[in-house]
């Protein structure tokens, strides 16, 4: 039998006692994965239907539902794993290529894991972050390598004249998702987060809302190869524009979002007819090289007058370091480096799982090329995929970054319970979806209340430790590998990180 | 860089070692020089900061008949390291004078190593690759120190010298017969290393060129600062994070040429609450200070003395971690860790104070016939 | 009017004195002596504002431009009308490669041959549609991608195996029309067009584009249309819609 | 500075209610020919049927007036008004000064002439619009050992009244002059469904037929209708309607056309005197005429309305439209507005469902409802009454308006945005 | 008129997912057992929910009385039994007195008011949990669709 049934991921579990039959969870289900039988007044779930967003779960006014792994989906193989089976499965059945979204969910080493942050013991006080300063502010733009000053009697006049720059109350800024990947509820809460908290989010590259303009000084817009929704008015719509050529979940190639997705709203927002594919082509056609992505960088710079400041976003791939270079010298103010567990709305698998490499490393080596080069006030250093929790803020701070980019973090602070089906377009909690009936699932006071609430609780954690380390100010932090240590890492990983192994004193 | 420390010739010079100290900082602002002897009693009295694994003095104005020349303090292992080192000055420099530096027997400090003092004439071919006779200085201080193994310069500036060793201050001072000499700044410093060992070349103050600092506390940014430093060609050799004051010091105040108050805001930064009360020009200066020089902030606790032969300014940290008391009487300038420290050498000063955290305490030399200077 | 020396100024300092002067209000300005200066009229957003080049303009000529118009008086650099939302250029010579890149609306006349990629990623929305033509022949990749916009290539001139387009011709087009006066075989063609003779209401339509083409280089427009001409129009708006497996 | 109002219903208690919300240092006088103020008059026949006792009689408690420094003159009748010297004179000749006054004396009961009926001489015969009513015929009927009883009227009053009766185990006829009952607010379907719910109860409903002769001598024996029936009753109650209680202003100069004549701020063509409720006709400056809405909740606006401007601030009203909500022998019917298909450019929606005993009508004129009835399933009514009176244009919505699960969700999401946020003011402006 | 503060539930249907826990928990605060499941199995035939969800295609939304300002309720009372609280400014119908005549949902333009089920046979509509801290259909929207607020008068 080569044509056969796909087995269930999932198993939902309802415990019939507790089950009130108010069905919230029938009418919640966009999959249709549960169903009421009125005769026998009992509800049930398909489970090849389910998965695995807990939506129902959540809603269950009773906890009457459990989501669980179909444990044995397919007999256990260390090699020939359940996933790979299924994978197989699904090609030989349509012969396409194997979507998925979200970031990349393989067991890589995850290096924030192996590394460990110092504190302060006798020598020096720790700091009272509660009670005392503690800052953690922070500039985003090119600075000059020193200032000229004009001192006189008590007076310090300043002759430089600074680039332009962001100024992130807290280090973290929320990457760029375009209002068609996400819905318009999911982009407005972030906005008005990152209004809220004093930081940026980012539209990506599916153009500017109009209900999203009046968040403009706290925005960033993308400026991606398919140019969807990108004009003049765009461009100076946001405090800064980001050049977009590669992102982590999917280096090297291109994207579309497909013609039935291309909704009324979002045929506005990308300056195209409705129903028709929006390609993103794999490279921008006007940069074929290092000079060209210079001139994209000036032709922006000339269109916005200079008065905002343009970066490049990269994903993470083996030679990052020599191409952040480049960036730098290409004149971007900042450079944004994606890092092979970032996320997307859908990518080929065999992309997201295979190509890149991880954000530590490409940290370590990118701050130390600049460094190396003398570039490294030249531009700032943004860095994203993976970013999970505080820890990783200012792991990746201490390793060279300016500021950390979250994606997934921000879109699991708004429900998203990582099924990695965002491309169906179908998702539950009204995040990755342009559905009317879904995305109002999202409320964006909601939302934004607790993406606010994320950046909050971080940065009073980065505090509690930079307080802990005797620091208070995160420049002290940035860059100084000084306080982190490997644990189980090899002697090379460790070079490449530039950091000691534990029990190393200074 | 980052550095090698499998190839670091002495075990205790691996670590950077956080210590807890005392210092003391004494000026005449008219330059009339005193002897060591005012210092030694000052810093004695603060026996109770150290524990005998650091001890040490600057001195300037102690070699006026040599003081167009680069004086070098050198510290050696033995003599092989010695002739090494000397090979290398000579490439680069005249050697006018050098001698042993004169030391007397004392039980409490037990001397390891060969103490050597130079006076230096750069040679015209040597500062082709340089901007400036300074930068030569720096280069061959970061060269000795960084790849002469078992050599090492204590000092490098004209006219002014640093004593250091492993000891109390006290024993130290009397080791090198301090009391024979007069200057009219200088600076002492009691260490309290938590690393078990000392070393002579870890003790304070740390010097380069005519600079010379103590320090009581830690610099946490260490890290951050010594890459900050890295862009601009220091190499921080010596990991202690004293020496990352120095080289900041260099950076700001010869080279780019701050004053030293401003260079005290870059160290101690405002903090943004405050700089966002301060009028839009001054609002932008301090912005631009902390934006482009936030590698340079001093973070953690400290109390530094710095000084050079122009000047010696007091400065801790922005929440004020660590104690620091200034005094004046006259043309004296005082800066100390305790204010008894400065009751003991002049027991009625006119004015004593504490300076606010990030307020620097400057003291610069008298042009007759302007009046001195105290901010 | 106010004329500008161009010879020697850093492309930022003549685009700023440029923008300066439209900031004031002139609204007509003659660039002598121009030789590389990038984004002249990048962003260009004064709809009667005229900036005439004279000498060979940098790259990304009008770059996101939004309005006014550009005319060089000499061959044009490539990336002209990079992204541009309205406005017109004008080349009285030829022009290099990817012009009219991503651009949604505006037209561009460049009265000689282009290079690779011209019209790459054209699209249109709503009642602005982009239109560019092209008086001698084109090479490579034209309108690659294209989704939206009007592509005219009269092919008064031929190259050099007498062909007016090169190869991969709307190669991945999926929305916008083509049209290109002369012979093209089934090979220079991209899976993704079709391609078919223009119908007299097709000329109709492209006429007062030939009009305007002909207002600006002084060419005869029944002339032009009286040879063949050639509409090729994309198969699908979805041509990757079966490439995945969900 | 005194407010007089004369009249404890509705209107004149929703007007002293606005009053003292406005101003809380005048006084406040109100008068009753009754001997009980405060009780509600359409709870009469629920009195009568024993579903409500004396306590829950009272519309506003007892204690109500004093809580609010409001005073009551009980059995007051007032026979005389002059304006010149702004006094009242009641019948025993007292004269009451005011400074406002509202004029609230609501409906006098109608009584047709029929051969041999005196109601004054002749016991077992009543008309029934006071507590006083309700109080006599309950007595009656337990005095006489009443078993049958003859309502004249199948209007609202009548019906209300079998109601009691039938819940009191009598038997009861009723006899209606027009061709169905309730034929003021129902058409034929919904009165039919009416009818024989009545009918299933044991009850006898003859149309197009009226009482001409009463006999018996002290006490009522028997009626004659036209159509030449004899009924054999002990007890007759007179329903057939209301006129204005307005007999004491004839030499008051106030205007009186049917009923005193107001305008959207309810005053009347002399300064400082108000009229609201049965009593007045409101002429609207809108529609260009005049009319008296004898129900409930246009009293109580015009009572606000009036007590509204009688303090100071000024507000009008917007008018009202005729309904009534009423259960009988337990279906309960609502009738809203213009109910009648025989006006001219209407268009009718019906939805009827015989199992259900469920009739629902429609009327659109215009393009905007003017009249609904729902008989049987009433539930949700209200928001057809609020497109009524807010004279909301259905017309992109009208194949909605008869969906089972018509709600707010069918209509325009302006309208309803409004709605959500209160922004529309029901009645008043 | 009651003048002060006045709480209301907002009802904001453009976040209103359709999953009616509102009318469960309505039901549920004003049962005997206050309990989820024991509602359904015990109690449930002589509840109804004073929370009303409508639904057309995607719009959905919840809507419970809006204790009106000028409330159309109130007037058209016979009995007295529909009113509003002086204190709290809500609209309130008292049980006993209220006789079943339904003028209140004649003139109800929300169509809030529903004829009691069972036993009960009078009028029955929000009362504002105001028992509880938040209405029960407030504090468990899982949307905040239903927001109480207070309005000022």
């Amino acid at each position: 039998m080569a044509k056969r049934r796909s087995t269930a991921d999932f198993v939902l579990e309802r415990d019939d006692y507790k089950c009130i039959r108010c069905l919230a969870c029938v009418r919640v289900c966009s999959y249709g994965a549960n169903f009421y039988d009125e005769r026998e007044n009992m509800v049930f779930t398909e489970n090849r239907k389910c998965v695995g967003c807990h939506f129902c779960e959540a809603i269950c006014p009773t906890e009457a539902i459990v989501v669980q792994h179909n444990p044995l989906a397919i007999r256990w193989n260390a090699h020939w794993t359940s996933e790979v089976v299924t994978d197989i499965m699904k090609q030989a059945e349509t012969g396409g290529v194997l979507l998925t979204s979200m970031g990349n969910d393989k067991p890589y080493f995850t290096y924030f894991d192996r590394m460990v942050l110092n504190a302060s013991q006798v020598t020096n006080p720790s700091i009272d972050p509660l009670r005392e300063p503690m800052e953690i502010r922070t500039f985003i733009g090119k600075k000059p390598l020193s200032l000229e000053l004009e001192e006189s009697e008590g007076s310090v006049a300043l002759k430089t004249q600074i680039a332009p720059q962001l100024k992130l109350e807290v280090p973290i800024m929320f990457s760029a998702m375009s209002y068609g990947s996400i819905s318009l509820n999911a982009s407005k809460s972030l906005a008005k987060a990152a209004q809220t908290v004093g930081t940026y989010f980012n539209t990506g590259e599916g153009g500017l809302h109009k209900d999203l303009k009046e968040f403009g000084e706290n925005m960033i817009v993308q400026c991606a190869s398919g140019r969807f929704g990108v004009n003049v008015d765009y461009l100076n719509a946001g405090a800064a524009v980001e050049i977009k050529i590669g992102q982590g979940a999917k280096p090297g190639i291109g994207g579309h979002l497909p013609g039935e997705k291309v909704t009324e709203p979002i045929s506005e927002t990308r300056m195209i007819p409705v129903g028709t594919d929006a390609i993103s082509p794999a490279p921008h056609h006007d940069i074929y090289s290092i000079e060209d992505l210079r001139q994209l960088i000036y032709a922006i710079k000339e269109a916005t007058r200079y008065k905002k400041p343009v970066g490049v976003k990269i994903a993470a791939v083996h030679n990052v370091a020599p191409i952040a270079s480049g960036i730098v010298r290409a004149g971007a103010d900042f450079v944004v480096i994606d890092g092979i567990r970032g996320g997307t709305g859908a990518t080929p698998k065999v992309t997201r799982d295979n190509v890149g490499i991880p954000i530590e490393l490409a940290i370590a080596v990118v701050d130390k090329r600049l460094r190396d080069e003398g570039i490294r006030h030249l531009a700032s250093i943004i860095v994203a995929g993976g970013i999970r929790k505080s820890s990783d803020v200012i792991k990746a701070i201490a390793l060279g970054a300016d500021a950390v980019y979250i994606g997934t973090a921000a879109l699991v602070a708004l429900g998203c319970h990582l099924c990695q089906k965002c491309y169906m377009g179908k998702c539950n909690w009204g995040i990755a979806t342009q559905d009317p009936k879904l995305v109002r699932r999202l409320n964006p006071e909601i939302g934004a209340r607790r993406a606010a609430n994320l950046l909050r609780a971080w940065a009073l954690e980065i505090k509690e430790i930079l307080g802990g380390m005797g620091i208070n100010a995160i420049e002290s932090l940035r860059g100084n590998r000084d306080v982190l240590r490997g644990v189980g890492l090899q002697e090379h990983e460790l070079e490449i990180l530039g950091i000691k192994p534990a029990g190393e004193a200074w | 860089m980052y550095f090698n420390f499998t190839e670091s010739p002495v075990p205790d010079r691996d670590f950077r070692v956080p210590s807890g100290c005392g210092v003391v900082g004494i000026m005449h602002q008219r330059r009339r020089l005193f002897s060591g002897e005012t210092i030694i009693k000052s810093i004695a009295l603060m026996r109770e900061r150290g524990n005998g694994l650091g001890g040490g003095f600057a001195a300037y104005g102690i070699y006026p008949e040599l003081k167009e020349y680069y004086a070098f303090h050198m510290l050696y292992d033995g003599t092989l390291e010695k002739k090494e080192a000397e090979d290398f000055l000579r490439e680069r420099f005249e050697i006018v004078e050098d001698e042993a530096i004169p030391t007397r027997r004392v039980k409490e400090v037990k001397e390891r190593h060969l103490l050597w003092r130079y006076f230096l004439l750069p040679k015209e071919e040597a500062l082709i690759p340089f901007e400036s006779e300074e930068d030569l200085v720096v280069d061959t201080v970061m060269h000795i120190n960084a790849h002469i193994k078992g050599a090492f310069v204590m000092s490098s500036g004209k006219n002014m010298g640093i004593f250091k060793g492993v000891g109390y201050p006290e024993d130290i001072g009397n080791f090198y017969r301090l009391d024979e000499y007069k200057g009219y700044i200088w600076l002492a410093h009691n260490r309290f290393p938590t690393n078990s060992v000392g070393w002579w070349g870890g003790a304070h103050p740390f010097g380069l060129l005519d600079w010379a600092v103590v320090h009581n506390g830690e610099i946490s940014s260490y890290g951050t600062n010594r890459r900050f430093l890295e862009s601009f060609g220091y190499r921080c050799t010596l990991y202690t994070d004293t020496e990352v004051v120095a080289y900041l010091v260099d950076l700001f105040v010869r080279r780019f040429g701050y004053s030293p108050r401003t260079t005290a805001k870059i160290f101690s930064a405002p903090l943004w609450q405050e700089i966002e009360r301060m009028p839009s020009e001054e609002k932008q200066v301090y912005t631009a200070l902390r934006t482009v020089y936030g590698g340079a902030l001093l973070n953690g606790p400290f109390a530094i003395i710095v000084a050079n032969s122009e000047m010696m300014m007091g400065l801790n940290d922005r929440v004020k971690l660590r104690p620091l008391v200034a005094a004046s009487m006259g043309d004296f300038l005082y800066i100390a860790s305790e204010e008894s420290a400065i009751r003991t050498v002049c027991p009625q000063p006119e004015r004593v104070w504490s300076p606010k955290a990030g307020e620097p305490v400057i003291g610069e030399l008298v042009r007759e016939p302007e009046v001195q200077k105290i901010y | 009017m106010v004329r500008v020396n161009a010879s020697g100024l850093h492309y930022r300092e003549l685009n700023a004195i440029v923008r300066e002067l439209l900031d004031n209000g002139e609204k007509e300005i003659e660039l002598h002596d121009v030789c590389g200066q990038r984004y002249i009229g990048a962003g260009l957003s004064v709809k009667d504002a005229v900036i005439r080049i004279y000498g060979t303009p940098g790259n990304d000529l009008g770059a996101f431009m939004n309005g006014g118009k550009i005319e060089v008086f000499a061959n044009s650099q490539d990336g002209i009308g990079n992204t541009a939302n309205d406005g017109i250029i004008v080349v009285h010579g030829d022009s290099g490669d990817i012009i009219g890149h991503s651009m949604r609306g505006g037209r561009i006349y460049v009265r000689g041959n282009a290079g690779y990629r011209v019209g790459i990623h054209m699209k249109s929305y709503g009642d602005s549609v982009p239109v560019l033509v092209i008086g001698g022949f084109v090479r490579d990749f034209l309108g690659e991608y294209m989704a939206g916009g009007l592509l005219i290539v009269l092919g008064l001139e031929k190259d050099e195996e007498g062909n007016v387009v090169g190869n991969f011709v709307g190669t991945g087009m999926h929305g916008g029309t083509l049209y290109i006066r002369g012979e093209v075989e089934d090979y220079q063609l991209g899976k993704e067009v079709k391609a078919e003779e223009a119908s007299p209401e097709d000329l109709v339509k492209i006429r007062p584009y030939i009009d305007e083409f002909c207002s600006f280089f002084g060419a005869e427009p029944d002339e032009i249309l009286s040879e063949r001409f050639l509409k090729l129009e994309p198969y699908t708006h979805r041509p990757y819609g079966k490439l995945y497996a969900y | 500075m005194r407010y007089l109002i004369i009249g404890t219903g509705p209107a004149g208690i929703a007007a002293a209610e606005k009053i003292r919300g406005l101003d809380e240092e005048n006084e406040i006088l109100m008068l009753t020919s009754e001997e009980i103020a405060g009780y509600s008059k359409p709870l009469i026949t629920y009195f009568l049927g024993r579903k409500v006792n004396e306590d829950r009689m009272f519309y506003r408690p007892p204690w109500y007036f004093e809580e609010r420094n409001i005073s009551v003159m009980t059995s007051t009748k007032v026979i005389e008004v002059n304006p010149a010297k702004k006094l009242v004179i009641t019948e025993s000749g007292e004269a009451i000064n005011y400074d406002r006054l509202l004029i609230a004396t609501g409906g006098l009961p109608i009584v047709p002439e029929i051969e041999g009926l005196n109601p004054s001489e002749m016991e077992g015969v009543f008309t029934f619009t006071q507590w006083k009513d309700s109080k006599d015929v309950a007595k009656y009927i337990t005095d006489n050992d009443v078993t049958e009883a003859v309502v004249l009227g199948g209007g609202l009053i009548g019906l209300k009244t079998t109601e009691a009766l039938l819940e009191l185990g009598l038997k009861v006829s009723i006899v209606e002059l027009s061709d169905r009952i309730l034929s003021n607010t129902f058409d034929k379907k919904a009165s039919m469904i009416v009818t024989s719910a009545l009918q299933k109860r044991g009850c006898n409903v003859y149309t197009n037929d009226t009482i001409v002769q009463v006999k018996g001598k002290k006490k009522i024996t028997k009626v004659v209708l036209k159509s030449g029936r004899e009924i054999k009753t002990k007890l007759l109650i007179i329903a057939i309607g209301v006129k204005p209680n307005v007999g004491f202003l004839k030499e008051s100069g106030v205007r009186v056309n049917r009923g005193v004549v107001v305008n959207e701020h309810m005053e009347t063509n002399i300064t400082d005197i108000f009229a609201a409720g049965d009593c007045a006709e409101f002429y609207d400056p809108r529609l260009g005429k005049s009319s008296t809405i004898a129900i409930w909740p246009v009293a109580f606006s015009e009572g606000e309305v009036a007590g509204y401007n009688m303090a100071g601030e000024r507000v009008s009203y917007q008018g009202g439209i005729p309904m009534n909500s009423v259960e009988i022998a337990g279906v309960a019917t609502i009738s809203v507005g213009n109910t009648s298909a025989e006006v001219e450019n209407v268009e009718i929606l019906e939805y009827e469902s015989d199992k259900r005993s469920v009739y629902k009508k429609l009327v659109i004129k215009d393009g905007k409802l003017v009249g609904a009835v729902f008989v049987g399933d009433i539930d949700r009514a209200g928001i057809y009454t609020g497109l009524i009176l807010q004279k909301v244009d259905v017309s992109s919505f009208k194949d909605d308006l008869m969906r089972d699960d018509f709600g707010l969700v069918y209509l325009p999401k302006e309208y309803r945005k409004k709605l959500m946020e209160g922004e529309l003011k029901v009645w008043l402006e | 008129m009651v003048k002060g503060m006045r709480k209301k539930i907002l009802v904001k249907e453009e976040y209103c997912i359709g999953c009616r826990l509102c009318e469960i928990y309505c039901v549920t605060a004003h049962s005997q057992s206050k309990n989820l499941i024991r509602v359904f199995r015990y109690e449930l035939g002589e509840l109804a929910p004073a929370v009303i969800v409508e639904e057309r295609e995607y719009t959905t939304f919840a809507v419970q009385c809006r204790h009106c300002e000028e409330a159309s309720c109130v007037r058209a009372c016979i009995t007295g039994a529909m009113h509003r609280d002086s204190s709290t400014g809500a609209v309130y119908v008292d049980r006993d007195k209220c006789v079943g005549c339904w003028m209140c949902i004649m003139v109800c333009p929300y169509g809030v008011i529903k004829r009691g089920t069972g036993s009960n046979k009078v009028a029955s509509k929000c009362d504002l949990c105001l028992d509880r801290e938040l209405p029960a259909c407030v504090e468990n929207c899982p949307n905040e669709a239903l927001v109480l607020t207070e309005v000022n008068e």
